[in-house]
Parts: structure tokens; C-alpha cells; sequence
């Protein structure tokens, strides 16, 4: 259809045909013409700041390109001025590890040895909700792209997922989707899965979230950066064919003004192909290891548009494309398609002229396809060809870094003071061994405590065979070097429902929680990546919640002295007028010398010793009992106390060195209840537990002891001859300790005085509420 | 018993990974002639007896749960008069269905 | 001794199946699946993974590749073949065994510590095991159920070529518990658990006493080389 | 550019745990008329013309790698001489071709 070769009956016209190029010639020759600005998302004002900057309309290739990459996804237009203050708030000790900040693809991190490690985490929310099969398939493999463009090998990747009411007709579809393309895409990349969150609440039901984090290795000389040096070099398209998935939008460009026929059906939905991205990851580390190219650029949101303008940006500024050589699944695609398909599984090289010949050869090993769209130029500007005529020329810095910035209004929401006024701490608290039993188990069997296996069986976790802990320990951890041992460690935490009553300490409360995960693993934190979930932008109150997560995130971040080294912001998650509750998702990653001495999260052995590190008071808002036992949400989230998570994640450090800790498993969700029951699922051991001593030192009642959400606590288990050295370790760093009671060769968790629950009852319960509404778990 | 055939197709807009792993090797076979493949579902449905009322119900379940619309296209809807695997030789009938 | 790991695009523990062969004493030695050179290997690994990204059926492709007609061939004459996972079902595909593996009965991938029976300890890849030993094997899969005909089924079982039974729990409706077979010589053990992901302790299956510490996976490797210094 | 579509079904004496779930939980949603449900595939594979030499293959191919004939068979290797969705709604014509 696309046919430049038959001149049209319309060329002369002042609207050509569908297929024919609107050349920059032809955009100065008719300077009126309208164009479907608005329809791309374009705001009036944005559209006539592009005709500013080009001193002309934009021909339909470029309005094409400055659509996309102004889109709130791309240009993070209404983010920007808060990001920055990840970047401001640091302490020279943030920096010293740092390789690569924010900025790049995926921050770099030096783990010591000679490696480094790279991750990021990113949200594919919308997809998922059209198609969640595809769309958080695509999820992993777009995450994982920006791994590989580092020049990292992709070691592991982790989902944290957010669904609607676990009961709600839709949330079945969705959650199977969603997990099996997580599963079928991270499996067939070999990548093992290593942890993740799975949430269910109403406010997610039409935008469920979907959150996938991707985590590499690499050598520290084989770093590389994606920008397009050196005038005379080649520009590459390798991967998959470009084809018109996700591009749904932009066939109105390609259709409404230009065409009587109206628009052609171009899908929103891609579809991925896991083999051709792992085959592809192969090629580009072939590609790195023989020095065949300057850089690499990973293709995903905005396709060539993004690839083209961000190479040649961050490079010597000018590039020179010849679009008709993209191979094609597709021969119908216009030119303005073609900029913006989202096709999967394409990365975009940049290869010396001496080297093309063997780029090629190692590109063929490996079956991929391949073109050479154009070379480097030293002009400044992005010039882009179709069939022999000029479609763009801009300064790719207009399109790719000086997009729009908005500083939007924020307003204090006028609800929060009455939400923050309501307190669970008035709601009645169970005080009889009987009530206290029913309401724990009742915690226990409710979807957000709830046993994963429903989901985490459906992933796997030895493929590489590094992997030292994985779900259900509090992080994930993996091996880096098999001589040394010396490995990472990396979980994922928020609390949307602490956000709701006070974003800037829900997003400590995430930060502090992924923290302590990762440090009850035995690793230390070193860095921070974040995927920051909230509702429309537009609305102030929204904005409002945004700019208090991340200044909250960014004082929490200097204050433990890690730094972030990227994210991703996903704004617009929203049901109607109803925005989710905000949900920044923290992911903190640590480094382990040895990863044989990384901590179990559960007991193993009778006759340990229980500590409870930490205090408790009375801090039932938000917490899951306060949801799970009255359906309520109000009053102020727990404190939080950084210097104090940054001595507790010390105190363990030291008693892991001295291999004093059997285990450790962080309190959080559910309370010191939920991290006990845990402790004994995990490997079935039981345990005799006392509550008196934390009763008195903190002055709370059982109910508080059982399901208070106090923070900087964790469950500590110690072999008995180690008590000593133990006890001493937390007086010499003055950090509260209490024995709470001992593991136990019986079967059932027993509360003194109050209850007790057999193994096979905590199991049964746990077990319950995902298989009872997704179906029976696999493999159990 | 009769049989209802129905025929399921990935979208002709969208990647088809399956027909395109399968093409790829063919042609490193050496298979020149052919230059696409794609992969789809044939379902055979038994069905007690056909009447409007019975294709109809199955029509709707091909668009409702044998198909994905945001990825798939249901071709086909028809009743099968015979067994094809009976009649694979000679050009065999099969009543086409409106959708 | 040299023990050859078979890659083909889309293959994924092949790296872990190079361990488990240095970890049992032996050599590892790479081939790739568009050469017709076996470098003159002692035995060969086909590991597990998602060859050609197994859309059309598990194997299929990758049974079709250069390197296959050699790995055939070598078969046939004798030589010591493991196929793990996808490398169980390219032996079938390659018609080196019989039956076929289709979609799990439930429909998901499943990932879990899968308890095994050693039903025939005569294999070149098994005779370091007991006969009736239980041991623990990771499992993944998403279509590991095996099929057979009647036929097939009792001469399979007639001829004690099943090699590894399920036990506790069938987690793919595998017929008659079937988790692995061998070929009428022994020579040729294919089964869908994956023993390179139980040889190193700390990166294993859960024991009952100890979380990832199961090694019962090298005992493969170490079958199969300690059979090539019997013969030496 | 033509099309040859090839049908390939499981063999019918062995399981097809997927199809049995379809038919299960069609059972449960109260279909009382399905009493079976088979799933196989459908290719459409697109040669650049059609000849003897092509279908036989086309045919070829078809038993040595688009089936495993230890648990499936090919029930047909047609020409489409029209492209099904083209043509719903109508009778529609298909060379059928010996195996
Ligand atoms: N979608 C998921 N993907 C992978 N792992 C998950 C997922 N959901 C939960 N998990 C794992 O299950 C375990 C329990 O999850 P959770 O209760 O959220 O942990 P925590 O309270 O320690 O953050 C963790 O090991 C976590 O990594
Ligand atoms: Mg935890």
C-alpha cells in the first residue's frame, strides 16, 4: 500500500494520500495545514512550542516523534523538577560506589572484586490491564533490555504486582494473565525470579500494577553507555522486525487528516517473543565481549523515536536515518508507524565502520536480523529519510531532553486531615487468648498475608544455578562471582494504603522496609531504584501525594546514605476519577561478601533462642490488622526511624560475620504475629513464644504485641551456645533485644498463656485464600 | 456424534512468535517456497446434536473463552459432516458457518 | 573424561550443566547446534531450557538441527546421552525415546522440589543410585506430562525403561508417575526434573534438615564418569 | 500470495489434558449439549505459488515437524483457496489434498 514510487493524484494537493510521505518541504509549502495534534496528546500550547522550535509546522513524521517523546511516559514532563532532588540529596559517601547514576537506562553500582551490578525497576500497568499475558510479559522484556544496553548479563528479575479485590470477578483474569506472563517471559530468558510482591485491593481493581525489576552483572571494564559518537559511524537496527503493535495511536496520524478511509486497526497490545530476546541477549554480550560496538540502545516505549533522538543526544548530536531500510513484518506501515512502533525485541547499535563486517557475522550466528538504517553525522541535527526524501529534520535534543517540564499545581488534600484524625487505636482490640487465635488466623488467611506459592511456583528460581535465597525469604539473592562468593541481594517493598494516610512516610515506611529486607539477608544495602505509582498528574492533590513520596524517598535515601540510581514514574493509574493509592515501589539492593553465610528467614533447628530486636508501641493505623479485622483505614502510619533501621541492618551485619544468627525474618505487614507464623512455615519448625516481657518493657497490651506495625523490628533466632556472644553483640550496640521464647520440636506455634496453632492449621489457613480464588496451587 | 469445527488464528496484525520460530527454521532448512507461517488452534467440539440453537452457543463460547479478541481472530465456525481424518484423500465437505 | 553440552538458541542451563560435569570430575566441552562436530566427546548433556523458544511443540526444533543427527548417531552406537528438561523432550522428538511430553495437565509452568524413585539403576547416568532410592530433583516445567499409547505404556514398563518415577505428588499428569526414561541399551536417560540444579549445596533443593543444601543430582554426573574410568 | 493450511490433531486414543479442561469447565458453566473438546493446530503456512512440487513439501514438512506422529496427527493439507475470514458467512471452498 505504501507506494512512493506511483506519484498520486493527490501530490500536488494540499493533503497528499495515505502512504505519501509529508515531506519538511511539503510541511513549509503548506504551513497551515492541521494536523491531529491533539489526538497524539499533544497539548495546544506543546504543539506550538514544536512550531517554535522548528520555525515551520512539523511534518507527520516529526509530530509523530515529538508526540511520543513529550508523552508524559517518555518526557516524565510532570516528574522532573522532583526527580532532581535524587540527584541533589547526596553525601559523598552516596557516591563513592556509584558507576553510573540516574539517568541512564539502568544505574550502576560497584559491588567490589572487579563487578559491578545494574537494576532497575519499571511499571507496565496499562498493558497489563488490556492483556495481562502480553502485557507484563513485555513488562519483563522491555526491563530487561535496559539491563542488557549497560552491557550487563540479566541475572534475575523480580514482579511486585498489585491486583483488585481478590474477590472481584475481574481480578482472576487478570492475576493469571499477569503471572503466566511474567513466568513464560522470565523462564524462557533463563532469568531466574527471585521475589516480588503480590497486593490485592479494590482501589487497583481497573489498574491493577504491574512492576517488573530486572538485576545484572558485569564486569566493571565492560561498561558501556548508550550514546551515538563519532560522525561516520553506523547506526544498526537489530532484533525483531518492526511490525504495528502498540501504535494504536499513531495511525491517526497515518489515517484521520490524510485519509478518507479513516484510521487502518493497528493494535495497542504487543506481543513478545522470548526466544528472540534471549537470543538477542546472547548477540549483544557477544557483541560487547569482541568490542564490535560504540553503544547500544534498547528499543521500547516510542521505538525508533526514542532509540534515534536519545542515541544521538546523548552522543555528538546529529544522526542521519534512512527509515524504508527498517525490515518489516509489515509492509503497510507508514513512515509515522514506523517511528513510533513499540514492536518488541529490537535494539538499536552503533558500530565503526571497520567493524560492521564482523558485527554482521556475529549478528548472523545468532539468526538475527539486522539493518543498517543510516550513520553518525556531526550536523547537530536528526535527519531522517523516507524513499529519498526529507520526512524529519530536528535537533534531536528538542525531541529527546528539552522536552516540556510543568511544574503542576499540588494541593493538600482537604480529606487527609479527617482520614489522618480517625485512628484504629480507638477500634477494640481482642484481649482473650480465644479472640486473639481468631483474629491472628484470620490476619493469617487474608489475601495480603496470605502464602504466594499460588504465584511463586509458577516462577523459577535455579536456572544459573546462583540463586541463594529466593521467595518466600525477605529478599532474593544471587550469587555474582562462584570463586569469591560475593553476591547481591534485592527486595521490593510499598504500602499503599500508609501512602494513602501519609505519602511522604509511606514512602520511608517502603524505603525503610525493602531495607531491612535486605539486610536481615545478611547483605548491606548499597542503592535504590524505585517505580513511582500514582493517579493523574492533573489532578493536584495527586500531585500533591507525588511530591511528598519522593522528597520523602530522596531524605530517606541521604539519610541511609544509599543512593537512586533510576526508577520509573507511571502517572494516570486510575479508575475513573478515582486514583489509586499512591504506591511507590521501593527496590533496595545490598552486597554480600560471601553468599554462604546469607541468613534463612525461617527456623531450622529446636532449641534456638527467639530475640525480638526492636520495640513496639502502639501503631495499629494501616496495618493489616487494622484492615483485615474492622475494614479500616485511617489515622497515621508508623514511625519511622531510619538511624535507627541503619544500626539494626548493622547489628545483623555483625552477628551474620560471626555466624551468631540462625536466622532472621523482618517485621512488617501483620506484626510480630505474622513474622512468628512465618518463621515456623517456613521450614515447619514450631516454637513456644511469650509475650509478658514486651508487654512490660513497652507498656502495650497482646493485641498491640501480636499485630502492632512498630518498624526497625526483627524476629532473630540464635543457637543456644551463641547466646551469650549474642546478647552481648546487641548491649554493646545498645539495641533492644528480648528473648521471646524458643523453637520447638513440636509442631505448632504456642503463644504462653494465650493460644496455640498446629503447623498443619497455620498451613491450611495460609495456604487458603489464593487457591480458593485462582484455582489449586501448582506443584502443591 | 457430529462435530463442530472451530478455527482460532493469531491476529494477522500482531507478532506471531510460534509461526515465525517455525518459518526461521524452516528456511534454515532450506525450504525456499515457503515465506510465512503461522500457528492457530483448531477446536473439535462433539456436540449432541446441531441445530441453530447449539452453533450458536458455540459460536458465542469460540468468541468468549476458546478465543483472546485483543489477540486473536475466531475464522471459522462449521460443522464438520465428517471426520476429516476419514476423508483425507479425497476433497471432503464441510458446511461454513456465519459467525 | 569429556562431556559435551549441547546449546541451542534458546537454551538455558546449559552453564548449569557445565558445572555439575567440572563438579563431578569431568570435562565440559561446548557444542553448539549448527555444527556437525561432537569434538570427540565421551558423552553428552542436551540441557534444559526453551530451544527455539519451544512454541511448536517442546523440542521440536531444536531436534531437527545440525548437531542432532550426530547426537543421533553417537546414540545409536553407544554413547552415554543425558537429555534434561527440553533435552528429554528433544530425545523424544528425535525419536531416541518413546512416548511424548505434552502441556501439564493443569495448564502452568510449575517450580518446586520434586521427590523422585530410582526405578533402573542399569543406566550409564544412574548407577550410582540404589534401586527404589528416593531422591530430590528440582522440577520445571510447563509441559512436562508424558503420553504414550497403551502399547507403548507396557512395553515401556515391560522393558523397565522407566528410570525415575514421581513420587508424593504427580506434578504434571505424567502417565504411571513417568518423570524419566531410558532407551533399551541405557545408554540414553532423558527426564524432565533437572539434576544440574542439585550438585552444589546452598544453591539446591530443601533437604529436610537444611534449606538448598540437596545434592542428589551429582550422583548423575558421577555415574556417568565413573562408568568411563570402570571402562579405562 | 496462496496459502496452504495444515490441521494437525491430537491422536484420539490419547489424552489431551487441555481439551478435557476446556470441556470441564464448559460443563460447569451447564453447556449441556458439548460432550468433547479436542484442541489442535491449524497453520496457514504461505508458499509463493502452488504446485505438485510445493504441496508434496508442504506435506512432508508437515508430517516430520509440524506433528510428532507418536501423539498427533495431520488430518488435512489443504489449499485455502480464500482465506477463511474473508469468506465467513458463506460456504466456502477448499481444495482438499491427499496425505
Ligand atoms: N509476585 C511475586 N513474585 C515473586 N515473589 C513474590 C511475589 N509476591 C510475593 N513474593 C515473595 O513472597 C514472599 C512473601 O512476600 P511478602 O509477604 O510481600 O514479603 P515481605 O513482607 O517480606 O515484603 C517474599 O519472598 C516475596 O519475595
Ligand atoms: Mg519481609
Amino acid at each position: 500500500m505504501t507506494d512512493v514510487s506511483t506519484s498520486s493524484a493527490h501530490a500536488s494537493a494540499p493533503t497528499p494520500a495515505r502512504g505519501v510521505a509529508d515531506t519538511v518541504e511539503h510541511a513549509m509549502a503548506t504551513p497551515e495545514r492541521e494536523q491531529p495534534y491533539e489526538a497524539l496528546g499533544l497539548k495546544a500550547d506543546e504543539y506550538a512550542k514544536i512550531r517554535e522550535i522548528l520555525g515551520r509546522r512539523p511534518t507527520s513524521g516529526e509530530l509523530a516523534m515529538y508526540s511520543v517523546m513529550w508523552s508524559e511516559h517518555c518526557s516524565y514532563k510532570s516528574s522532573k523538577i522532583y526527580l532532581r532532588q535524587f540527584g541533589k540529596k547526596v553525601t559523598p559517601k552516596m557516591k563513592e560506589n556509584l558507576m553510573v547514576g540516574m539517568g541512564e537506562n539502568a544505574g550502576v553500582v560497584d559491588v567490589g572484586e572487579g563487578w559491578a551490578v545494574t537494576f532497575k525497576i519499571e511499571s507496565h500497568n496499562h498493558p497489563s490491564y488490556i492483556e495481562p499475558f502480553q502485557g507484563a510479559a513485555t513488562g519483563v522484556g522491555g526491563i530487561v533490555r535496559d539491563i542488557i544496553s549497560m552491557g550487563a548479563r540479566p541475572v534475575a528479575v523480580m514482579d511486585a504486582l498489585r491486583f483488585g479485590a481478590i474477590d472481584d470477578p475481574d481480578t482472576a483474569r487478570v492475576v493469571h494473565g499477569a503471572v503466566s506472563g511474567i513466568s513464560f517471559y522470565g523462564n524462557c530468558l533463563g532469568l531466574p525470579n527471585i521475589g516480588g510482591e503480590t497486593w490485592f485491593d479494590p482501589v487497583y481493581q481497573a489498574n491493577p500494577l504491574v512492576n517488573a525489576l530486572a538485576v545484572g552483572v558485569l564486569r566493571h571494564e565492560d561498561l558501556h553507555l548508550a550514546n551515538a559518537r563519532g560522525a561516520g559511524n553506523k547506526v544498526v537496527l537489530f532484533g525483531a522486525r518492526t511490525g504495528g503493535d502498540g501504535i494504536g495511536g499513531a495511525s491517526i496520524l497515518a489515517s484521520d487528516s490524510f485519509d478518507e478511509g479513516g484510521p487502518t486497526k493497528r493494535p495497542a497490545v504487543q506481543v513478545g517473543d522470548p526466544f528472540a530476546e534471549k537470543v538477542l541477549i546472547e548477540c549483544c554480550l557477544e557483541l560487547f565481549a569482541k568490542e564490535l560496538v560504540e553503544g547500544i540502545q534498547d528499543l521500547g516505549a516510542a521505538g525508533i523515536s526514542c532509540a534515534t533522538s536519545e542515541l544521538a543526544s546523548n552522543g555528538d548530536g546529529g544522526m542521519y536515518i534512512e527509515l524504508d531500510k527498517v525490515l518489516l513484518r509489515d509492509p503497510s506501515l507508514t513512515a509515522e508507524e514506523i517511528l513510533m512502533s513499540e514492536s518488541q525485541e529490537r535494539m538499536m547499535a552503533i558500530v565503526h565502520p571497520d567493524k560492521l563486517d564482523e558485527f554482521l557475522a556475529v549478528v548472523k550466528k545468532w539468526d538475527v536480523e539486522t539493518s543498517v538504517l543510516g550513520e553518525v553525522t556531526d550536523t547537530g541535527r536528526l535527519v531522517i529519510h523516507w524513499h529519498g526524501e526529507e520526512i524529519v529534520n530536528v535537533d534531536p535534543r528538542t525531541v529527546a531532553v528539552d522536552g516540556p517540564v510543568y511544574e503542576r499545581p499540588v494541593a493538600y488534600p482537604t480529606w487527609i486531615d479527617a482520614l489522618q484524625a480517625d485512628t484504629a487505636s480507638a477500634l477494640p482490640r481482642p484481649t482473650s487468648g480465644e479472640e486473639l487465635r481468631d483474629q491472628a488466623l484470620r490476619m493469617l488467611g487474608s489475601p495480603n498475608l496470605a502464602d504466594k506459592s499460588w504465584v511463586t511456583n509458577q516462577y523459577d528460581y535455579y536456572v544459573g544455578g546462583n540463586t541463594a535465597l529466593a521467595f518466600p525469604d525477605d529478599a532474593g539473592m544471587v550469587r555474582v562471582d562462584e570463586e569469591s562468593g560475593l553476591g547481591f541481594a534485592v527486595a521490593t517493598d510499598a504500602n499503599g494504603r500508609y501512602c494513602q494516610l501519609d505519602p511522604r512516610q509511606g514512602a520511608q515506611l517502603a524505603l525503610a522496609e525493602a531495607y531491612r529486607n535486605v539486610a536481615v539477608s545478611g547483605a548491606t544495602p548499597a542503592a535504590v531504584s524505585d517505580c513511582l505509582n500514582f493517579g493523574s498528574p492533573e489532578n493536584p492533590e495527586v500531585m500533591w501525594q507525588f511530591s511528598q513520596a519522593v522528597e520523602g524517598l530522596a531524605d530517606g535515601c541521604m539519610e541511609l546514605e544509599i543512593p537512586v540510581t533510576g526508577g520509573n514514574v507511571s502517572f494516570y493509574n486510575q479508575t475513573g476519577d478515582v486514583p489509586i493509592h499512591p504506591t511507590p515501589v521501593v527496590a533496595v539492593l545490598g552486597v554480600i561478601d560471601d553468599v554462604a553465610r546469607r541468613i534463612p528467614s525461617g527456623w531450622q533447628d529446636a532449641g534456638d533462642n527467639i530475640y525480638l530486636l526492636g520495640t513496639t508501641a502502639l501503631e495499629l493505623d494501616g496495618s493489616a490488622w487494622s484492615g483485615v479485622i474492622h475494614d479500616h483505614l485511617g489515622g497515621r502510619p508508623p514511625a519511622v526511624d531510619l538511624a535507627r533501621e541503619k544500626q539494626l541492618a548493622q547489628l545483623i551485619a555483625a552477628g551474620a560475620s560471626e555466624s551468631l544468627i540462625a536466622s532472621a525474618h523482618d517485621l512488617a505487614d501483620g506484626g510480630l504475629w505474622q513474622a512468628l507464623a512465618e518463621s515456623v512455615l517456613r521450614f515447619g519448625v514450631g516454637a513456644r513464644v511469650w509475650l509478658d516481657e514486651i508487654i512490660e518493657r513497652d507498656g502495650v497490651d497482646a493485641a498491640t504485641a501480636l499485630f502492632s506495625e512498630s518498624t526497625a523490628r526483627v524476629l532473630v533466632s540464635v543457637p543456644r551456645e551463641d547466646d551469650v556472644k549474642f546478647r552481648g553483640l546487641c548491649e554493646g550496640r545498645g539495641y533492644p533485644a528480648l528473648r521471646i521464647g524458643v523453637t520447638d520440636s513440636v509442631a505448632a506455634l504456642e503463644v504462653q498463656d494465650l493460644f496455640t496453632v498446629e503447623v498443619d492449621e497455620l498451613r491450611r489457613v495460609h495456604r487458603a485464600p489464593l487457591a480458593e480464588a485462582f484455582g489449586p496451587v501448582v506443584g502443591q | 456424534m457430529p462435530t463442530i469445527v472451530v478455527d482460532v488464528m493469531p491476529k494477522a496484525e500482531l507478532l506471531d512468535p510460534a509461526g515465525k520460530a517455525v518459518a526461521g527454521s524452516l528456511a534454515r532448512q532450506g525450504k525456499a517456497h515457503i515465506s510465512g507461517v503461522r500457528i492457530g488452534k483448531r477446536f473439535e467440539i462433539t456436540v449432541d446434536e446441531v441445530n441453530e440453537a447449539v452453533l450458536a452457543e458455540v459460536r458465542e463460547i469460540a468468541e468468549s473463552m476458546l478465543s483472546n479478541s485483543v489477540i486473536e481472530d475466531v475464522i471459522d465456525v462449521r460443522v464438520a459432516e465428517d471426520h476429516p481424518a476419514a476423508n483425507a484423500g479425497e476433497a471432503h465437505a464441510e458446511a461454513s458457518v456465519s459467525r | 573424561m569429556r562431556v559435551g553440552v549441547v546449546t541451542f538458541p534458546g537454551s538455558l542451563d546449559e552453564r548449569d550443566a557445565q558445572r555439575a560435569v567440572r563438579l563431578a570430575g569431568a570435562e565440559p566441552v561446548e557444542l553448539w547446534h549448527s555444527d556437525h562436530d561432537l569434538q570427540g566427546v565421551d558423552a553428552i548433556v542436551l540441557p534444559g531450557g526453551f530451544s527455539y523458544g519451544d512454541y511448536l511443540r517442546c523440542g521440536a526444533i531444536a531436534a531437527h538441527s545440525p548437531i542432532m543427527r550426530e547426537v543421533v548417531d553417537a546414540a545409536n552406537s553407544g554413547m552415554p546421552v543425558l537429555g534434561i528438561c527440553n533435552g528429554f523432550q528433544v530425545l523424544v522428538e528425535a525419536h531416541l525415546l518413546p512416548g511424548g511430553l505434552i502441556r501439564n495437565d493443569h495448564g502452568q509452568f510449575v517450580r518446586r522440589d520434586q521427590q523422585l524413585r530410582v526405578e533402573n539403576t542399569s543406566t550409564a547416568w544412574t548407577s550410582g543410585f540404589e534401586q527404589g532410592q528416593e531422591i530430590t530433583i528440582p522440577l520445571k516445567n510447563g509441559e512436562g506430562g508424558f503420553i504414550a499409547d497403551a502399547e507403548t505404556l507396557a512395553r515401556i514398563e515391560g522393558e523397565g525403561l522407566v528410570t525415575f518415577r514421581y513420587v508424593g505428588l504427580n506434578p504434571n499428569g505424567s502417565l504411571n508417575d513417568i518423570a524419566g526414561l531410558t532407551n533399551e541399551r541405557g545408554n540414553v536417560v532423558g527426564l524432565m526434573p533437572h539434576p544440574e540444579h542439585a550438585v552444589e549445596a546452598g544453591f539446591g533443593p530443601d533437604t529436610s534438615t537444611r534449606m538448598r543444601s540437596g545434592v542428589d543430582g551429582l550422583t548423575f554426573f558421577t555415574s556417568v564418569v565413573e562408568q568411563a574410568l570402570a571402562r579405562a
